[in-house]
């Protein structure tokens, strides 16, 4: 079993080692801390940040809703809302366009109240919060589900309020996935291509993030691309491992 | 180009499949193109494969099989002819200009390659590092314009969907693509396109298993037949 | 009455109606699966019963009797504080914040509260464990943390499901006279599977079996004079049910002799006979008011004595007498004993069960 | 709190809802039922269900170890071994044309052995393997982790050697977790397109997934790309849903 | 010897050293966190000491004393069957299923293992659970089928936590019964609370405090004779350190008159008094040869009596007796009973602790 597992891992591991060796050591500092380079990767943290922040703003209350409430049609719902894991990213450009595009369903609502979104760093945001969204609500769920409901009874009947039933216990609960869910977002986000591509464009500084970059640099150097790659696996590695360090292990293991 | 009619006639029948890659702004022609080549020659398959130049390149380089190559642009065909993986030389079969492009009811009341660059309309178009973006270069050097885009996409199929999608008021885009969306967009010609010709070039490669049946698609492509296909989707001649 | 409790739970055959007065502490007792946790649970707002209502000092708790005023008070807003039956300790805070919980629940500063928790938890006898983990704790020590964050929440209306089960002899004691001290004068009800418990701790009892009430009265009373098997099983005593005769009672394994007592001829009544009241012989007891031939089932040592169970009664015997009899299962002995060692009173329940 | 989820469900099926109203219904079975569509279809459904069963079987042994197990390193290897989540696509595709490619690390030996993996339907079902693996190893090792291991040892204490706990109390525990992980992986192996196209290319019934094939109509056909988009849609809501029926919630919640 | 354990574990303050022979059926007694399930958890192989060393049969069950032959027998190839405090029963199976997974595990069929299953669930009165997924059981329920699988597995060694503590007063007699019966020429190891269980299940008992042992040996004689208080309390006597004088003994609150005893004057010396020979008195007692002044601690009504706890000793008075003598915690009062009510004893504990 343990050999299966280091198949596994080596399936995993070996592509990302060879990528390393293509790298071309020598020009690697020119080649990622070229103006676009750079002006991509900010961009990049920026509206990941920004998309990670909005994942849980927006996916907590709805992991808590789907994880414990019913409501007629839920599992359709909740179908649904993990549709954007499944669906080609270029696809959920396609479908962002048609809902808040300058002729999308909410066009002509958002047009009147002056809010353009298409070409902006904003439409970046909404395209990775897009893809990002139902890995937070995923995990979330999940651990929800698992926790059960028997600790916040407990807490109710000690007298706290649903809020903060929610506030110190629930969520301290599920913190382990919550950072987790937040880490799986912010690196889909940060490797979000096709939706960004289709939703927001590409425009150096504005819409035009790491991944994207990488894609350009491919046309004309494909040096440059490896090499930015390997900084946004840097950089992706860096977080996740940031993250989980502060993450002991699922809270109340034995 | 002028022997198409005898080779049939004395060389044994052709048999068996080959693997053509084709740029992607290729896949309705080369489709179209691919089926007359089988009827002509019943025996013979042709498989597909589309995508961006330079991802075929790529893809050639790294060993993927395949016997003919169709580019959209000279320079993806140098570099694979740098890579010792063509056969012969490549022969020029198209040839594609840019267009303006704007929505069909032409909001920002675009007429000239120069009202690209009045303030407030919104225009995108290719990022110059790939084929379509050097083109629009050209074209924006030789009308002295200088185009303020709200993007540079990374391909001119995205170019068209801005547009498509009505989310840009104009774009600048291929005849061919122009052609290609029919109603859904208006083209606008402008006399600066002719700076910036785009040829498409063809070639078999030496990897190819089948070198008779990959020499005659190339010759049917570059023959009557493959002329009077390309020129209905809008390509000019080499 | 400040409790009026009354509601059904088909899916686990509960159908009970229970009164609690206001600083009354009620126990509930009752075999496995009687549904005394349900009941608990149901008053805490954890689980939703079919149909029924509580009212709560004039509150409604919930009233789901279909009629119009229905009404469902979420278990915070109820006053009620649950003990489980499993300690269920929030696993991410220490056993001083556990206890703490409640009353900054309640709106009570971080130290105050916590003040408080420290208090709690040297009634339990817990204070060294203040800092610690519920993950580090041993089965005894949780449940002691348990008690104190349940009693630190100071709620109207107190529920503790089998509270000492899992303490130790030396700490058990302790807990219970702490308990004892603060029920006084609160409203509560302890589910027990200890007599001790319902003796120190309770006013009156409640005997359930199979979802239902059996039993009720004043803890002594019931205790003293049980109807119900489980109950008599739980007190200590022999119970047998049978009718008024002239000279005593008719059981079904014959006549017993017993005292006069104002019961009508033909009436359902009880008898409860204490095992060590018991005489146990291999030869008949003519001497005895009663002389009956039973087949030992099985010996239980007790600390001083001994415990012989017969088919239909129990007798206590000391070792002594035990070694000389020679006992074993399946053999046929007579147990004998005197008609005042009988306490003959009615079998029938009373009619409203209170 | 139902608000805010409430937003957040509606910005998800806003934009899928919208896509459905840009359908041409009018030739939907047309466009959906061309030869090269179907083909489409049938090969990602194959090449999706052989990436699902290759997940299932590293990915399984490999949560086991990582949460059964403790070695040096582990946090890292975790880390790398989640790194596909991040990675844009065709970053994917280039690392693993690196490892398998021609000219890959890999490469000589493989052609040695007469294996030639890029651009065949091996290449997709490895490319689809690589994106979903991480989807599989993640919900399992969090559930096995909820999980913990007291029900294994007391198995251990009846006499259970450790195949059989595995067997008939870790799975069965952790049922829920795997099936909706094997899902997960199933819907991304079914919208994989980046890697598919650079590891694999896009030829027709050979390696052109359907997510090839709607970005390929795309540029010839918005309305067939949009019609097979709903098609993908449908398939992933379809086995997403069939699947979770089965799954009544974690074993043994209260 | 069949077990010889002996393990430390530094982490839980653990230092404990264990023999049980073949056959024999030992109670760990002690207080909440003694470790006494620290000690099952070792010896079924759940948990690592830091070191120390274990045999069964001959057989290593581990050896982590540094030396070359270390070793560690996983825990399914130790013969061992543990039932944990709580009753972890597979969420996923049913009643049956949890109880037949020990023999399916031993390589039985799985019809022939739901046979032996179904024996055991009747055995343990739960035939009517046999369907049911362990999360709709009440808390005894589950108890009950947990002891079932236990005993199923049928293993060389068996070890039970607490193994009556959730079951009811009806049903409890019946399965300490059926323990016994099982048990019968075994090997088990049972953690208790409760003395009848030491009584009727164990043939030696073993007393911890705080990670060590304390007492050891038969039965009856520890319960009879306690050394330690923990012992003292459990066995419900009164325990009374000192040092043997002429008269009696010397304790901290002064002389005790006690019958002769062949001790020798100077050694340390434990005396055991039940509280039932002890009388209460408001007025000191001369015609008693002990008179002992003490404060009332409290009072604990109990099924036959009441007992007064004071400060010092307890005492059991009849309801009676209390109500005439109208006791309040704190009042001063004074305890008389004979020396021949005195049982007294070398306090030393055996220098081998077997
Ligand atoms: N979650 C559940 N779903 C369905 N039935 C349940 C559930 N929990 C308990 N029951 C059933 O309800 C009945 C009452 O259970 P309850 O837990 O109230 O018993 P109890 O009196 O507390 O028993 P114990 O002394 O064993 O704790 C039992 O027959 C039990 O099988
Ligand atoms: N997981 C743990 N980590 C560290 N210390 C622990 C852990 N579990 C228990 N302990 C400590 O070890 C000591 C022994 O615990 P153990 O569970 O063996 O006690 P016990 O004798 O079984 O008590 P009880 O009668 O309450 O069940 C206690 O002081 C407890 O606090
Ligand atoms: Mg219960
Ligand atoms: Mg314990």
């Amino acid at each position: 079993m343990v050999a299966v597992a280091a198949v596994g891992a080596l399936f995993v591991l070996l592509p990302l080692a060879a990528m390393a060796t293509r790298v071309d050591w020598a020009n690697f500092l020119a080649l990622v801390t070229s103006e676009s380079s750079v002006a991509a990767l900010l961009l990049s943290l920026r509206t990941s940040v920004a998309a990670t922040a909005l994942c849980v703003v927006l996916g907590v209350p709805m992991a808590l809703v789907l994880a414990r409430t019913t409501f007629w049609g839920q599992r359709l719902v909740r179908t649904l809302v993990l549709l954007p894991l499944v669906l080609p990213p270029v696809i959920g450009g396609i479908a962002l366009l048609a809902a808040f595009g300058r002729q999308g369903l909410l066009g002509h609502t958002l047009e009147l109240l002056g809010i353009r979104i298409a070409f902006s760093t904003t439409a970046v945001v909404l395209a990775q919060t897009f893809v990002a969204l139902p890995f937070l609500v995923l995990s979330l769920e999940g651990a929800l589900r698992v926790a059960g409901t028997r600790y916040e009874a407990v807490a109710a009947t000690l007298g706290a309020r649903p809020t903060t039933v929610l506030r110190r216990i629930t969520l301290p609960l599920v913190l382990p996935a919550l950072l987790s869910g937040a880490v799986l977002s912010f690196a889909r986000a940060l490797g979000e291509f096709g939706a960004t591509l289709t939703f927001a464009g590409s425009l150096q500084g504005v819409t035009r993030t790491l991944p994207l970059e990488i894609y350009l640099q491919r046309e004309t150097d494909p040096n440059a691309a490896v090499a930015l790659s390997l900084v946004l696996l840097v950089v992706s590695v860096a977080v996740v491992a940031l993250t989980l360090r502060t993450v002991p292990g699922p809270a109340g293991a034995p | 180009p002028a022997v198409t009619g005898t080779s049939t006639n004395t060389s044994p029948p052709l048999s068996g499949s080959i693997t053509v890659f084709a740029a992607a702004s290729l896949t309705g022609t080369f489709t179209e193109l691919a089926k007359r080549f089988e009827a002509k020659h019943p025996g013979t398959t042709v498989n597909l494969s589309f995508a961006g130049s330079s991802e075929l390149v790529t893809q050639l380089t790294a060993g993927a099989p395949a016997d003919v190559f169709a580019s959209a642009d000279a320079r993806n065909m140098a570099r694979l002819t740098a890579a010792g993986l063509v056969d012969g030389e490549p022969v020029d079969f198209a040839t594609n200009t840019l267009e303006i492009v704007v929505p069909p009811a032409n909001p920002a009341s675009i007429a000239t390659l120069a009202d690209l660059a009045r303030p407030g309309v919104k225009t995108v178009i290719c990022q110059a590092k790939v084929p379509c973006g050097s083109a629009t270069v050209a074209v924006e050097k030789a009308a002295g314009v200088t185009i303020t885009p709200v993007s540079e996409e990374l391909s001119v199929t995205d170019v068209l969907g801005k547009v498509t999608s009505g989310e840009a008021d104009a774009g600048l885009v291929y005849v061919t693509d122009v052609k290609g969306a029919g109603a859904r967009v208006k083209g606008i010609p402008f006399s600066e396109s002719g700076t910036a010709v785009n040829t498409y070039p063809i070639a078999a490669l030496t990897a190819s298993a089948r070198p008779a049946v990959s020499a005659a698609f190339v010759r049917f492509v570059v023959g009557a037949i493959g002329r009077s296909v390309l020129a209905a989707a809008g390509f000019g001649a080499p | 009455m400040t409790l009026a409790f009354s509601a059904s739970l088909a899916a686990r055959g509960f159908d009970v109606t229970l009164d609690v007065a206001r600083g009354e502490t009620v126990a509930i007792l009752g075999p496995n699966g009687a549904g005394k946790s349900t009941a608990l649970e149901i008053i805490a707002g954890l689980l939703r019963p079919d149909s029924g209502h509580a009212e709560w000092d004039g509150t409604a708790l919930f009233r789901l009797d279909g009629g119009p005023r229905g009404a469902w008070l979420p278990p915070h807003r109820r006053g009620v504080s649950l003990l489980a039956q499993d300690a269920l300790l929030f696993p991410h805070l220490s056993a001083l914040d556990n206890v703490a919980f409640g009353p900054r629940s309640a709106g009570v500063g971080t130290d105050a509260a916590r003040a408080t928790a420290r208090t709690w938890l040297a009634e339990v006898e817990a204070s060294d464990l203040a800092a610690v983990r519920p993950g580090r704790l041993s089965g005894g020590q949780a449940q002691r943390v348990a008690i104190a964050r349940a009693l630190a929440a100071d709620p109207n209306l107190l529920l503790l499901d089998e509270p000492l089960a899992a303490l130790d002899a030396a700490v058990a004691p302790t807990i219970r006279r702490m308990l004892r001290r603060v029920l006084e004068g609160r409203t509560a009800i302890v589910v027990t599977h200890e007599v001790l418990d319902a003796l120190t701790l309770a006013d009156r009892v409640v005997v359930m079996n199979r979802g239902v009430v059996v039993e009720t009265g004043q803890t002594r009373e019931v205790l003293e004079r049980p109807r119900h098997p489980f109950t008599a099983e739980l007190a200590g005593l022999n119970l047998v049910l049978g009718t008024r005769t002239a000279g005593g009672m008719a059981a079904d394994w014959g006549e017993l002799v017993a005292p006069a007592a104002s019961i009508v001829r033909g009436a359902a009544v009880a008898a409860a006979i204490r095992p060590s009241a018991i005489e146990v012989s291999l030869e008949p007891l003519p001497g005895r008011d009663n002389s009956v031939p039973v087949t030992v089932i099985d010996l239980e040592p007790r600390g001083d004595s001994i415990r012989v169970r017969a088919d239909s009664l129990s007798a206590d015997v000391s070792p002594g007498r035990a070694a000389a009899l020679d006992l074993a299962p399946g053999d046929r002995v007579f147990f004998g004993f005197d008609g005042e060692d009988v306490s003959l009173y009615g079998s029938e329940r009373p009619s409203t069960l209170r």
